[in-house]
């Protein structure tokens, strides 16, 4: 990490206004080359609470939100009291100091860099997110950069009210000046850059890729993690031309979605976990009807509702196994949210083309985290491929068409209802290749194998439709890291630190989580003589997948099931405990130091309870 | 759309295969008049989607020669409101049983009314639960004996007519299948009535509801037609749909006067042509402000 | 096979009355000491189509209806027609010759039994089911038992009737005499013996079984196969004082059943795939509550509405990954219907016990097919264990009652609601060991896992509750037939005959799904030099679930997914391919011989489609 | 039911752990007039059980000190109708939102109406969804602006009042969140009504819902309780269930004068002792017979 780099945290309770003072000094980051990423450990209520949102920024685009905050901007007292003691040598803490006091001593070579926020915002009195702004102003001095972008941020976030952009920029301005009279910058100064950075979440990019990947219909029922998704495509609904419908549950949404697509129209939805168990039955009826739809699983902590505004992996087997029966079905994780972005095209594209129900197993962490994503990645043109579709019919086909055709390749060519010498009904019993229901008749095996062998058929050539899993790193290293979906940029990461202290390691990420690329999955761990697999959640979901398509099993497991993303630092130590001869490592965040009695703060103590440790893993075969 | 109109016949919506239901199940007459009713509308079968859910009755989009789905038990209006919404130039109806409708599906039956989408659902009301030969339906009599209620049905018997007035459904009607005449008008008027429309037929299972038996009906039918029923009013509606032993009212019971529009008509994203015609790509223009958004 | 036995075929349409007739028949074998096992394989029509009902009777307990009829009783021309052909050399054919002629010649040494019904039983002009009474009861003698006891089992059947028995019974009667003066008996007859046997299927005894195993409480939505426990559990309900709704679906249904188990009763559903999938989410719930609950799948083919009608064994992945985030759950698989009976008492025990969802994974086959049981299995007391549950509070409790106390073992002693000093709240969301919900503070990371770590932990123990594999035959074999659920009794009739063909096999069946009892499986399969896994799916569910368990990839996989359950001939020759080197063996029941072109037959041909073989089973390991 | 009948006050129902709702949201008035009307009506907080779904509002079981479940979004009937089936002796309080009552749960809920179960269904209806940050609900108002309905909801607004008089109600009335004593009535009268009784409660969301705030309620409400109301008439009930802008009423709508027995009097197997209190055991003797069924 040669390039500088600060991170950023900005704590207060719901309705302080953190993700607004964030929001602000990303988009001043962005819009001088500076990439982000931010992550927010909040709470399941609307207001009060705590809030905790960390920002990273680099003019390296940073993948995950970091270790440590080295910059603290305390909104009430309780940040301030939960907080400051995080803070390594060199940091730095703002707060409003007119109101809050620090209750203990900082930690060693920490500035207290307290702001009399009534002087430099006097309006602050009867508006307390003022103090949010002469933070930022001051954070902005501390960072080594100009004021100019922070003060046209105000300008766009406040268009249409000029005297509100007046205000802000003015105690944004004092709070600047202030810090540049009285505190010390930051040792290492950010630098601004060229690189045009667009700020969104994977939620934001799973709808914009989607509807540039043709996505004309989507119906949702709001669930976070997934919420956002829905509101994107309401609010941009009319300019695109898109039908938005939200509706009565998820069974409905599912249902409209699959109609949608069953007339030839590019829809898909979103949900997370109980939802898309709602959604379960239905995922059956299109793989039974061949009708392709795209369904987008926003994974968090489980089990049941559990923390809904935490996140986790663990929704793998619910994917895997929803719906009675044996069909094809493709499950994909994106692992960023630069991912996020083109996977919908992806996912519409095998959907059309297999004919295929397709899930996109996303996590709060992406899809409520944000990022810098350069907009050249955004500004693309996606080939869509609707696979074999009958759209147009003129006069009447050679031979009667049939709807479920047995074809060499599985795939039998799709007519939109509403075409003259095409109707056909489908059902969600079997049926023969005219779509007449086999139930009816008294018993006929052998149509009935036909048609689930054609099927079946269809997943013997999809691996090369799909993307492949990404090995960075040295081919021959010692010891591999395994991670599926969200935790890349963290294990990558993690990757380079490890490398850098001499430990020799590969990472592997996997996209294609159904079906699974399992010989270049063999053929890269055969090569090493480690395979360490990283995932948040409690069972290994994903090791016991891979053993079982695969036979392979791992030499240790990192996982973590707390609520909270991995950190580097999380993956590079447990890493060494696994090659010092561990074979489970639980990862478990928690806040450092002294002051875990703090009413308000985690319960428990910190000793030894970072990583635990765990035997039991499955038996090597 | 791009094939000629050429004149429907009642023929060319039979197709080779052949229901499979019990000699004398109301729904045959159910299905021949959704015949006559296509031809004397002229919709080209290709122009029609038929919509069930599971049940016997869910069986009809078999045996009507149109594009049809026999989806899941109870999901037939989720599923119609996707394809109308993709394609409001298709004339789509559900058909289905009171089991599927009113029962497992009873929360979609609510919205659709509500929402008002432009669908004609024929409901095939036999009381009972036929294909799973023969339990308690909740359209079933305090106390009737079924297989699941063998000392006679504790709940009270659900009312589709009165919730459907209730849920703000435009247009409501109840017809029996043995009269084919006037159903086929009562089909006719809700498939040109915009927006949702709902038709409960009485469609005696005979081999399950031993009850609610052609006798029963015919004992106690009378048309609405027939009287001085004011379907425009609510209150005249509402106090026909609570009639029912020993006189029972079919024939249209309400036609808002002044009905909602459909949500097809009022979506901006359909205007203009169905969005399975509609160009699909997002101009560089667009894209470029879109991105613009997150800077 | 030294026992004498018959296997009788009645054909005819929905509505004919073969299975009442097929009931008669039963009971009179089993009144007089005669076991029957019978599978029907009907459509789904009420009334028409074709219905074939295979009854096989034997002294000693038949465990599968077989491997080809050889008393054919055809209720009409179509089923004349299609099963003729099918009789062995010494088979008899008996029919209403009034009524039908055969169309072809019978296979060489058949018997064509025509009976002048008309003049046997003059009522049936009007009554045409009389023709099925005049077949029974010349089926009868021909088996070489006496009239008494068919004549007493009208008695019973129409036991308020006296002038029907009396119709019945004449009947019968001039059948048996017609048969005795004109037909040939069979060649090897059936002996009376003193065994008490029940007759009843999977569904019933599952019901029974629950009954006694306590459960007072039982909601349900119709779905086949699964319907007939509702029916069975609603016509006993007032006798047996069992609150029993039906309600509007399967979402309710599971709702209402973890509520009443929440207060402390018993409470059991049962639905198949579709309804399952509806259920899933709220699975989710009762592992969060750790509320016990029991569910039954009963498994028809599948995907989505699938072949409602037929069996399967598909639904494994489903139940397994059924709703989201990582939790424990147990699945047990009855291997027999006599299993299902005890089944319910198990898995009632467990779920106090552990304070868990148990899934009973039934199918088709079982519950909808049925045989005897001998009485003396069905008249037992069950222990019942409910675990740690307060039901009684006298004064107030030395400490604070903590409902989801972290104890050593996980369980946490339960209080049913109702007791004063043990208030608590249950909630999806994850909680602290008193209910509180965790998602109402800020991060708890600590906690959290605490309380994962105190679920997952109940784990632990539970195998020894649990029923382990059952080893059959030599542990030293040179091969393994591996199977699951209702399979065991059709390969142990396979084993047994590879066995006599000189085959070294033995058997290993799975009961317990979930967990698995990895260790003891690999200690057999250890010492066996070939695996065979049997099991009813497309895909090798169980397959891939042993290997993701166990690492334990097999030699062999014999699989069925037409619709209709394996025959022992179909095991006995696919095992003997597969010892000659294939691989996966698609075993395909079809009708065999000439006549497949008859318009109500199946279509397509016999020749080389009986086995299917298929390359491409996971590589091993 | 073994402790000592002790007498109970407001404060045996409140609990250490603090109520997360925003400051002014009408949950607060809700659950106050819960503490008072439980504590009225003396009943001991061990036999009260509270469950709910899941939303802001559904967060209150955790705020009262009894008995209590959180189940999932839209199911709070179903578990319910179970506890209640399983111990009747149990007074069983149902509490959530209205996306949660009438939109994902909305078939639970006419059903619940329908079988007559005896539970008291409170629904704090803010007209949107709350926990979720401001979505459209199907109380919504038709052209109400949300997060999720930007240019307008297109829908219509759903009545759950018309609903439930639809469904065989037998207990209809509607409070307002800041009229307490009002609330505290109409809970005891709904609370010792025997069967389902539902209470709609206007419970403004100040933080998502700009529309229907304190404001516009007190403009526009008025009790039936001061208007010459018949509480035992249906039709009346359907008229003041129609009414909306510019006049709401509150109150009693209807109570059915003849009322059904709830399902838990009609089921045999829970006439005499709750059956969490029967004993499990089938005898020797009728096992025999239930075995002898089989031969
Ligand atoms: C989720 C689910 N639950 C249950 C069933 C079983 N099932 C099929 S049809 C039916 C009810 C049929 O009754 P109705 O809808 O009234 O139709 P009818 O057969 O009377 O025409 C049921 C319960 C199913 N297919 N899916
Ligand atoms: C199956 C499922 N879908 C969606 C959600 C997300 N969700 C939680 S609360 C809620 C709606 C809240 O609205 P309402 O019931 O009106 O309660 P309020 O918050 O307004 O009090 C939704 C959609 C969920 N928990 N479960
Ligand atoms: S069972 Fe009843 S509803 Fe079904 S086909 Fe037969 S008569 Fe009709
Ligand atoms: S968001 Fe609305 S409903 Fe939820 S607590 Fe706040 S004010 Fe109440
Ligand atoms: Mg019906
Ligand atoms: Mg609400």
């Amino acid at each position: 990490m040669s390039e500088p780099e600060v991170i950023v945290g900005i704590g207060g309770a719901a309705g302080d206004g953190t993700a607004s003072a964030g929001n602000t000094l990303v988009l001043s980051m962005a819009r001088q080359g500076i990439a982000a990423y931010s992550y927010n450990s909040y709470q399941s209520v609307i207001r009060g609470g705590h809030s905790w949102l960390r920002l990273r920024f680099s003019a390296k685009k940073p993948l995950n939100h970091g270790d440590q905050v080295n910059v603290l901007i305390a909104l009430n007292q309780d940040s301030l009291d939960r907080h400051l003691q995080e803070l390594p040598p060199g940091g730095v803490c703002l707060y409003n100091g007119a109101k809050f006091q620090p209750s203990y001593d900082p930690p060693a070579r920490v500035q207290l860099c307290g702001l009399p926020v009534p002087d430099l915002a006097p309006d602050s009195v009867r508006l307390p997110v003022m103090q949010n702004t002469v933070a930022v102003g001051a954070a902005v001095q501390m960072m080594g950069l100009g004021f100019e972008t922070l003060a046209a941020v105000f300008e766009t976030t406040f268009a249409k009210k000029p005297a509100v952009v007046q205000k802000n920029v003015e105690a944004a301005r004092n709070g600047y000046d202030y810090a540049a009279k009285n505190f010390q910058p930051l040792a290492t100064p950010l630098h601004p850059t060229d690189q045009k950075w667009a700020q969104s979440s994977g939620n934001d990019l799973l709808a914009m890729g989607a509807a540039l990947a043709g996505c004309k219909f989507y119906a949702a029922y709001p669930m976070s993690p997934a919420t956002h998704i829905l509101e994107w495509f309401a609010s941009h609904a009319k300019r695109l031309g898109i039908c938005v419908r939200q509706v009565e549950d998820e069974i409905s949404v599912v249902g409209m979605c699959i109609g949608a697509n069953h007339m030839g129209v590019r829809g898909m939805c979103a949900t997370s976990g109980g939802g898309f168990a709602l959604m379960s039955e239905a995922i059956g009826m299109a793989a039974m009807y061949e009708t392709p739809v795209v369904i987008i699983n926003v994974m968090r902590a489980g089990p049941s509702t559990g923390v809904p505004t935490k996140t986790e992996q663990a929704d793998l087997n619910q994917v895997f196994g929803a719906s009675q029966g044996d069909f094809e079905r493709v499950v994909i994780a994106p692992v960023s949210m630069g991912d996020c972005f083109v996977t919908p095209a992806v996912a519409f594209d095998v959907a059309d083309k297999y004919q295929i129900p397709v899930v996109i197993l996303a996590d709060l962490l992406l899809c409520e985290g944000s990022e810098t994503v350069a907009t050249e990645v955004l500004d693309v043109e996606f080939p869509i491929d609707r696979g074999e579709l009958i759209t147009t019919a003129d006069g009447s086909p050679d031979e009667p068409y049939l709807r479920y055709k047995d074809t060499p390749s599985g795939i039998s060519p799709r007519a939109i209802p509403g075409l003259p010498e095409h109707l056909y009904v489908s059902g969600s019993d079997e049926h023969d290749e005219d779509g007449v229901l086999l139930s009816d008749v008294f018993t006929d095996p052998i149509r009935r194998k036909k048609m689930v062998d054609k099927r079946h058929r269809k997943m013997s050539t999809i691996l090369r439709d799909l993307p492949a899993p990404m090995l960075e790193g040295p081919a021959d290293a010692e010891t591999t890291l395994l991670g599926w979906g969200s935790t890349w940029g963290v294990i990558k990461e993690a990757a380079e630190r490890l490398t850098a202290e001499g430990v020799s390691v590969n990472h592997l990420q996997i996209k294609t989580m159904i079906p699974l690329h399992g010989d270049e999955i063999a053929a890269v761990v055969e090569q090493s003589q480690r395979l360490i697999i990283i995932e948040n959640n409690q069972s290994g979901q994903f090791a016991r997948h891979l053993r079982a398509e695969t036979g392979i099993v791992a030499h240790g497991h990192i996982r973590k099931y707390d609520g909270e993303p991995f950190e580097p630092k999380h993956i590079v130590s447990a890493v060494n405990d696994i090659i010092g001869g561990q074979e489970v490592v639980d990862v478990l965040s928690t806040e450092p130091g002294f002051r875990t009695d703090h009413p308000t703060g985690t319960s428990g103590s910190w000793e030894g309870l970072n990583q635990v440790t765990r035997p039991g893993v499955p038996t090597k075969a | 759309m791009t094939a000629p109109a050429t004149v429907v016949e009642v023929k060319d919506f039979k197709p080779e295969v052949h229901s499979d239901w019990c000699p004398g199940c109301g729904d045959f007459g159910v299905l021949t008049a959704l015949f006559q009713a296509c031809a004397q509308l002229q919709i080209q079968p290709h122009n029609l989607m038929v919509i069930s859910g599971i049940g016997c009755s869910s069986n009809l989009p078999g045996f009507i020669r149109s594009y049809g789905a026999h989806t899941l038990h109870g999901r037939l209006l989720p599923f119609a409101t996707g394809c109308k919404l993709a394609n409001q130039e298709m004339t789509i109806i559900g058909t289905g049983g009171d089991g599927d409708g009113y029962g497992i599906g009873l929360n979609h039956f609510i919205q659709a009314m509500r929402r008002n989408i432009d669908v004609t659902y024929i409901v095939m009301n036999n009381e009972i639960y036929g294909l799973t030969t023969g339990q308690v339906s909740p359209t079933s009599e305090t106390g009737m004996k079924t297989k699941t209620s063998p000392h006679g049905n504790l709940e009270g018997m659900l009312n589709p007519m009165a919730l459907a007035l209730a849920a703000g459904c435009g247009f409501v009607a109840r017809g029996f299948s043995s009269q084919i005449k006037h159903l086929v008008e009562l089909y006719k008027a809700g498939i040109e009535h915009k927006g949702f429309a709902l038709i409960d037929v009485f469609s005696p299972c005979v081999t399950f509801n031993k009850l609610n038996t052609y006798q029963y009906f015919k004992e106690r039918i009378y048309k609405l037609e027939d009287e001085d029923h004011d379907t425009g009013s609510f209150h005249a509606a509402m106090d026909k749909a609570l009639e029912w032993d020993p006189k029972i009212p079919i024939g249209l019971f309400y036609r808002n006067p002044d009905p909602r529009p459909p949500l097809d008509s009022l979506d901006p994203a359909l205007t203009g042509q169905p969005l399975v015609h509609q160009d699909y790509t997002i101009d560089s223009e667009t894209r470029g402000e879109l991105i613009r958004e997150f800077m």
